[in-house]
């Protein structure tokens, strides 16, 4: 028989407010096994703590119930305070009187009712924990950083700094990401590659870090500390380790009509390629679907030219397998479609772009080499109109936006209209706006200078349409602040497109059984106090796959993501989570059911001697489960038709008795 | 004392992951549901065996509820998938054998769903209200 | 198709056992009637003048496999009928005996008598049964013999044979049949097209009449637990009586839900319930659900299949939605 | 001894039903017979026996005994014996009346089963003759004669009237509640349907079965016999014959936490189970041949030894017919006590 106690927190008013805390502990106290009942204001602050640990060295407390805060709050906490007086952390159990009672009943005496119900249902469960020890796992030193954008970037040199080896995919031929697309950066003005690059050369040249370009991660398997990942190497038809990216090969290839995607599709390139001056790493790439020797045999022009040798027609996807013990997601983000924003003729008109084309146009390195030229007739345009918020914080129209601020866009488009200004102040500037969001380091004052200094026209209302008549944009505007209706004729309407995580994220996120919102951004352990782990363990966030950020942010989370892995990776062993199945060898029969329902194939037969009604010996084959793999969903305990199979902490019986209590 | 008007009595199992985070958040949130919804914590909602369905019903429960992570969603990856095959033919038998098929559901809700999780809630109390006592999963033992 | 006699399955056995090939053969014995027929071992030729083959040989020896692999080194002779080969292979499946260790032969049926039927028409005090191209029945009470054509006193289960084909053997004895249409779900569906009131006034009346004797779990060659959760007294389920009408139903829906997928619709459970459930309906609720919504299966067809309720797809039905187009 | 007409059965039903609660054996739709209280309109059953014996009304499948009810640290123990009503059992076959012997050997001897023996005088028995036995049938291979059945009652039925002759004071009683509705008449009225039952009972297939080789100083002789292997090698362990069965009476007692309290209930038990008188060191009887053996030794044996020689099996046939595997206490008897046994 165990000797509880049950300990009821007031949660200040949170809980007192509606619950008679002093009629739960009361009742309480009446329950089977419980010898020791009480009340206090805050259970989770030290003096809470001490009543708990003074309580179990006086009664001789055999197991706890604190009713208080939902268990993912504070279960951890009340469970390092059991252990600190000597019983076990299992020997916990939380009623969750606040979040699942308090503060959903309006109603004392329900509020009331409910708690010593949720009370007794916990006091029921405890009656049957058992002592529980986590088992222990070793940890594979190695991470994997999926994704090579700034984020990814950051992370990488941030574990390789810390003497631990790094994996990097990207899909794209090369490391970079979005910033290696832009211009300049808010609110500093100095420009994206002028930052950007010295880091890709430090990942290229960092002896810890390992980038596979061009190759994309295909299956997950394993749990933290040893997870085995497969990663797809495609084909690019050029032997990394021989090309010398000369670029002999891309000035030679008859194919030069290739859009080219790293321009935003604004100009062309040829079929095989290297996306910019500055890739990392810095070796051609042909692509298949444009290449005519890959396509129909009839070329090889490259072939010729490379004076390294490195092309291979022949190349074949290659699939790598490694083990990790962590994984960093760093997929980032994307700008969404506009094909659905028919009002501001994105598909009309080649002068409706978006604020990332407006990025490459005005980028050195981009397709009009800086100038701010029409896409249409590369005319310098005089008229440009901003329009923010196009798809962000849509919550009429979620079948084409989002319904989320997509936070970077104030400052970046502030940015545009500023530079703008600056380098052409014959061009007019109007940005429309819905609120003009700039907390940040230097935000706001950065936006009241492209207002106040540049004479930006920022019109508080959005644009209801976009027409092109001629060689101009008719913009139908409302100025809400004036109450009035505009019309602009513009020469360049650059849209301010929400963004939305890589498509990639979401299949990826299955792989790691990772959880996602709604949104497809990944959602974090905690969203305040754990912002960087991923609920899986062993799985990090870094940058835009977590939600919208700019790069400061981007790159402190990278870092934060790298520390969190960096302590991982620290550790020699991993204690589990103790908490896991294990079968009953006696009354498992080796039907198979539980292993095929195991998501970690966890579960393995074995055959075992049993001693058998009198003195004969039977050998039987029966499942054993790997406490190290088995994450404890219980999917096995269900599909076990003996009842072999249990988990611990959550077993059959406690289940019942809290079914029992409830129903009671 | 008053007797009251007996009350319907719902067992919600609510995974950790999602849907007992997803309750969490409609605490967080003041989104208030009848109290006769009592949440059992699991690891996953695959962790739930019918017996539990039935011994609910047993023991006096009118409605039980499943709650899990949406599909595809799941923290263990295919824990709700298996869920949702297992309770799908539970349920198509509890129909079979004329138990009200309105008493029993699955729902997903996402830690992120603290509004869904209370109209939820609100939507199934009041299903199970206008049904009435379930009399055709009762034991009688335990009526008294 | 040409019935095939006893005197074939004695020949074979008798040959078997003689050249060593098996130790024991697993064979219906004679009784006291000419219907009573048990399971038995047999282990010589002598032995073998009371095996039996005739048609009230319903018993399936699937589920005697299991202990009687073990019993020694040798191997062991069964006889199949075409629905106990999906027995067969599904026990292989949960690697419930060791295929090496079992000599099948398979052997044809035209399905099985159900002596209940017989005694409908003839009444108690049956003197004697011979099968053959009719069954000629004799009571103590007429000097008449009343004959049946098997079809028109076949088992249910046989009525609604679903396969006449041997999923597994080793010999196969007489001529291989095929898998055939049946109607077996109408009776499901019939219910199913019930009312709600009139399904739960419908299995109330069936399964009030269970004493829990455990015969259909005892017999089924899907439920091979060590111990059954209904034994077990460290399982809350535990339970030896019907207590209340809610204790048969939980007995009976746990248990098919723990054979579901699992169970062939061999018909076992049904044949031995001693008050005449249907408990096959139970089963074959889940068979038909299962092949409605995850695709047709076929528990036992292979061995190694992975059932419906160990497997799932991302598009699975939702549970809610199982009931569409019904009341 | 009394006569009705047939066709006024109805009448007496109606009659008994009045003071009594009146049980008869009526049709199901499963072509058998189970005993149902007698309402307006219920046809009694022509079939021979009921699959359920009449055991279940002195001892029920399932018998609440008492009630703890707990409050805050309190126990509580409630009485919850329900007070029984005056029943008549209507139809009951030679064999199963026998069986109520057996029961009463056990049940009435000290200590008393207070709960058995308070339905046992509430009880009366109207026992009807066979006079179509069944090929399972061989009640006479225990001395009973299916055409003179006991009782508090024993009956026969013709085609046209039900004859009807007390044996017990209970049986009296309901008589005289009967009144008018019969009329007194000689004992020769039936002699030649008995004549005609016994007959067929010697023309039965187990006509010739006989007990000599059992009886109670036979544990030595029997217990280590090899027959008993290959006679339980197929037996399922199944509860079946020992539901069915009208003298067995083994039983477990069981707690059931309503949540509100504890109900202590007994309900049968069968020796065929492998959890059956599980006790703190494990089991007794670990392989089903153990458990098999023990059945049969009970009946033919143990029962005897402690009975005056009376055995627990009655004839009736019941496990003949529903045993899944078709073992029985036949099949045991010829094995085991050899050609003396038909």
């Amino acid at each position: 028989m165990q000797r509880i106690g049950v300990f009821v927190c007031w949660c200040g008013s949170n809980i007192a407010g509606t619950v008679d805390v002093q009629a739960v502990s009361d009742a309480l106290k009446n329950e089977p096994g419980v010898v020791f009942s009480a009340n206090y204001q805050y259970m989770c602050s030290q003096a809470g703590q001490n009543l708990i640990k003074e309580a179990i060295a006086e009664h001789r407390l055999t197991g706890i119930v604190v009713c208080s805060c939902s268990p993912r709050m504070h279960e951890a906490t009340f469970r390092k305070t059991a252990a600190a007086a000597g019983i076990n952390p299992y020997m916990v159990e939380i009623a969750n009187i606040r979040e699942q009672c308090s503060w959903v009943h309006k109603d004392m005496l329900t509020g009331t009712e409910k708690a010593i119900i949720l009370g007794k249902a916990a006091v029921a469960k405890v009656n049957l924990n058992t002592p529980l020890t986590p088992g222990e796992s070793p940890v594979t030193k190695r991470a994997l950083v999926i994704g090579g954008g700034i984020a990814g970037i950051q992370t990488a040199l941030d574990i390789a700094d810390a003497g631990f080896p790094v994996d990097i995919v990207e899909t794209k031929p090369t490391i970079g990401g979005k910033m290696a697309q832009l211009d300049k950066t808010f609110p500093t003005l100095d420009c994206a590659a002028c930052i950007l690059t010295p880091k890709m050369v430090d990942v290229a040249q960092n002896e810890n870090i390992r980038i596979f370009s061009y190759s994309e991660v295909t299956a997950v398997k394993g749990f933290v500390g040893n997870f085995d990942v497969t990663i797809k190497k495609k084909a690019r038809y050029v032997n990394e380790d021989v090309c010398t990216g000369c670029g002999a090969c891309v000035e030679k290839c008859p194919m030069k009509k290739v859009p080219n995607e790293f321009n935003l599709n604004m100009d062309n390139r040829t079929a095989i390629y290297i996306p910019f001056a500055q890739a990392v790493p810095k070796v051609a790439t042909i692509d298949p679907m444009h290449c005519n020797m890959l396509k129909n045999g009839k070329c090889g022009v490259c072939s010729k030219v490379c004076a390294a040798g490195a092309i291979d027609y022949k190349q074949q996807d290659q699939y790598i397998e490694e083990k990790y013990g962590a994984i960093v997601v760093a997929t980032g983000f994307n700008p969404i479609s506009m094909d659905k924003f028919d009002e501001y003729a994105y598909n009309q008109s080649k002068d409706v772009i978006t604020s990332l084309e407006f990025e490459r146009l005005t980028n050195a390195a981009g397709p009009t080499a800086g100038k701010l030229l029409r896409p249409s007739d590369h005319k310098h345009p005089h008229t440009i109109v901003f329009v923010q918020c196009v798809g962000s914080r849509c919550s009429a129209c979620a079948e084409k936006g989002k319904e989320y601020c997509s936070k970077i866009c104030c400052m970046y488009t502030a940015k545009h209209a500023m530079l703008t200004r600056d380098k052409y102040p014959d061009t007019e500037v109007y940005v429309f706006y819905i609120d003009v969001r700039t907390p940040g380091k230097n935000f706001d004052e950065f936006y009241r200078r492209a207002v106040e200094e540049y004479g930006v026209h920022y019109i508080k209302g959005m644009v209801g349409k976009v027409s092109p008549e001629g060689d101009k944009l008719k913009v139908q505007a409302s100025d809400l602040l004036n109450n009035k209706q505009l019309h602009i004729d513009a020469d360049l309407v650059v849209l301010a497109a929400a963004i939305e995580p890589d498509k990639s994220a979401r299949p990826l996120a299955t792989m790691l059984t990772a959880s996602m919102d709604t949104n497809d951004f990944f959602t974090e352990a905690h969203p305040k106090l754990r912002p960087v782990e991923s609920p899986t363990a062993g799985v990090f966030l870094s940058g835009a796959c977590q939600g919208p950020k700019d790069i400061p942010e981007t790159v402190s989370q990278a870092s934060a993501a790298a520390s969190k892995v960096i302590s991982l990776l620290v550790k020699d062993k991993l204690t589990g989570n103790p908490c896991v199945a294990s079968s009953d060898e006696l009354m498992c029969n080796g039907c198979s059911s539980c292993e095929r329902v195991c998501p970690y194939g966890a579960i393995t037969y074995v055959d075992k001697e049993f001693r058998m009604p009198n003195r004969t010996i039977a050998i039987r084959r029966v499942a054993q489960v790997n406490p190290a793999v088995c994450q404890g969903c219980g999917a096995c305990t269900v599909a076990c038709p003996s009842g072999a199979m249990d988990l611990k902490g959550f077993a059959n019986n406690q289940i019942v008795a809290e079914v029992d209590a409830i129903c009671k | 004392m008053q007797v009251n008007e007996k009350k319907p009595l719902i067992v919600a199992f609510c995974c950790n992951w999602c849907s007992y985070a997803g309750a969490d958040l409609a605490g967080n949130n003041r989104l208030s549901y009848p109290a006769d919804v009592k949440i059992i914590r699991v690891p996953c909602s695959c962790r739930v065996n019918p017996m539990f369905v039935l011994r609910a019903f047993q023991r006096g429960a009118d409605g039980v509820i499943l709650c899990g992570c949406h599909p595809g969603d799941c923290h263990y990856t295919s824990g709700n998938y298996y869920t949702r095959r297992r309770m799908a033919m539970l349920f198509s038998m509890l129909d079979y054998l004329g138990i009200e098929k309105e008493r029993t559901r699955v729902e997903w809700v996402s830690a992120a769903e603290g509004a869904k999780f209370a109209a939820t809630m609100n939507d199934f109390a009041q299903t199970v209200a206008a049904l009435g006592e379930n009399k055709r999963l009762e034991d009688l033992r335990c009526k008294r | 198709m040409q019935k095939i006699t006893r005197d074939v399955l004695v020949e074979k056995a008798a040959s078997l056992l003689e050249n060593g090939t098996v130790d024991r053969v697993l064979g219906w014995k004679k009784g006291e009637f000419d219907y009573d027929l048990t399971p038995a071992v047999f282990t010589s030729a002598d032995d073998l003048k009371d095996l039996v083959w005739n048609d009230f040989c319903g018993a399936n020896f699937s589920k005697y496999l299991i202990a009687n692999t073990k019993k020694s080194a040798s191997k062991v002779l069964v006889f199949l009928k075409p629905c106990d080969t999906y027995s067969f292979n599904q026990l292989l499946t949960e690697h419930r005996f060791d295929r090496e260790k079992v000599y099948a032969i398979g052997i044809p049926c035209e399905g099985m008598a159900d002596i209940s039927k017989i005694k409908a028409v003839t009444g108690d005090g049956i003197s004697s049964i011979e099968c053959g191209e009719k069954i000629n029945v004799t009571t103590i009470y007429s000097d008449d013999t009343v004959s049946f054509d098997l079809s028109d006193v076949m088992a249910e289960r046989c009525v609604n044979c679903k396969s006449k084909k041997h999923v597994a053997y080793d010999e196969l004895i007489g001529e291989e049949g095929d898998v055939i249409e049946s109607g077996r779900f109408d009776e499901v569906e019939r219910i199913e097209n019930m009312t709600a009131d009139e399904r739960y006034a419908f299995w109330q009346n069936e399964l009030s009449r269970c004493i829990r004797c455990n015969a259909c779990r005892d017999v089924c060659p899907a439920c091979t637990c060590e111990k059954c959760v209904f034994d077990n007294p460290n399982h809350s389920l535990e339970n030896k009586a019907p207590a209340t009408s809610f204790e048969e139903k939980m007995f009976h829906i746990i248990r098919a839900f723990h054979v579901a997928g699992r169970c062939t619709d061999c018909g076992e459970c049904s044949r031995v319930c001693p008050q005449n459930i249907p408990l096959h309906l139970l089963n074959r609720k889940f068979i038909k659900d299962m092949n409605t919504h995850y695709g047709e299966y076929q528990a036992g067809a292979e061995v190694g299949s992975r059932a419906p309720l160990v497997n799932y797809t991302t598009e699975d039905v939702e549970p809610g939605d199982v009931f569409e187009g019904r009341e | 001894m009394y006569r009705i007409a047939k066709d006024s059965i109805n009448l007496l039903f109606a009659k008994i039903a009045e003071e009594n609660a009146l049980y008869l054996p009526v049709d199901n739709e499963k072509g058998s017979s189970e005993y149902k209280k007698w309402e307006d309109g219920t046809v009694m059953s022509e079939k021979l026996n009921t699959v359920r014996s009449p055991k279940d009304f002195f001892f029920p499948q399932v018998e609440n005994l008492m009630e703890f009810k707990t409050e805050g640290k309190n126990i509580q123990l409630i009485d919850i014996r329900e007070d029984s009503e005056d029943f008549v059992v209507f139809g009951v076959r030679a064999c199963d009346v026998k069986s109520f012997e057996v029961l009463d050997n056990v049940f009435l001897n000290e200590p008393v089963d207070t709960y058995y023996k308070n339905r046992r005088e509430h009880g009366v028995i109207i026992a009807l003759a066979c006079t179509r036995p069944a090929e399972t049938c061989f009640c006479g291979t225990f001395g009973i004669d299916a055409a003179s059945p006991a009782g508090d009652i024993s009956a026969w039925m013709t085609d046209d009237t039900l004859y009807l002759e007390p044996n017990t004071e209970k049986g009296e009683k309901i008589i005289a509640l009967l009144g008018d509705l019969v009329t007194e008449c000689g004992a020769e009225a039936v002699e030649a349907q008995q004549e005609s039952t016994r007959r067929i009972m010697k023309k039965l297939p187990l006509a010739d079965l006989t007990t000599d080789a059992f009886g109670g100083d036979k544990t030595e002789e029997f217990f280590n016999a090899p027959e008993w292997a290959t006679l339980s090698e197929s037996c399922l362990g199944c509860g079946t014959c020992t539901f069915v069965c009208p003298t067995c009476q083994c039983y477990d007692i069981k707690d059931f936490n309503t949540g509100k309290g504890v109900i202590r209930y007994r309900c049968w038990d069968s020796c065929m189970y492998s959890e059956f008188t599980r006790m703190a060191h494990g089991n007794n009887r670990l392989s089903q041949l153990e458990r098999f053996r023990q059945r049969f030794m009970h009946k033919l044996v143990y029962y005897p030894a402690n009975n005056d020689g009376m055995f627990s099996c009655v004839g009736c046939g019941r496990c003949l017919a529903k045993c899944p595997i078709s073992m029985n206490i036949v099949k045991v008897m010829k094995t085991l006590g050899g050609k003396n046994n038909g």
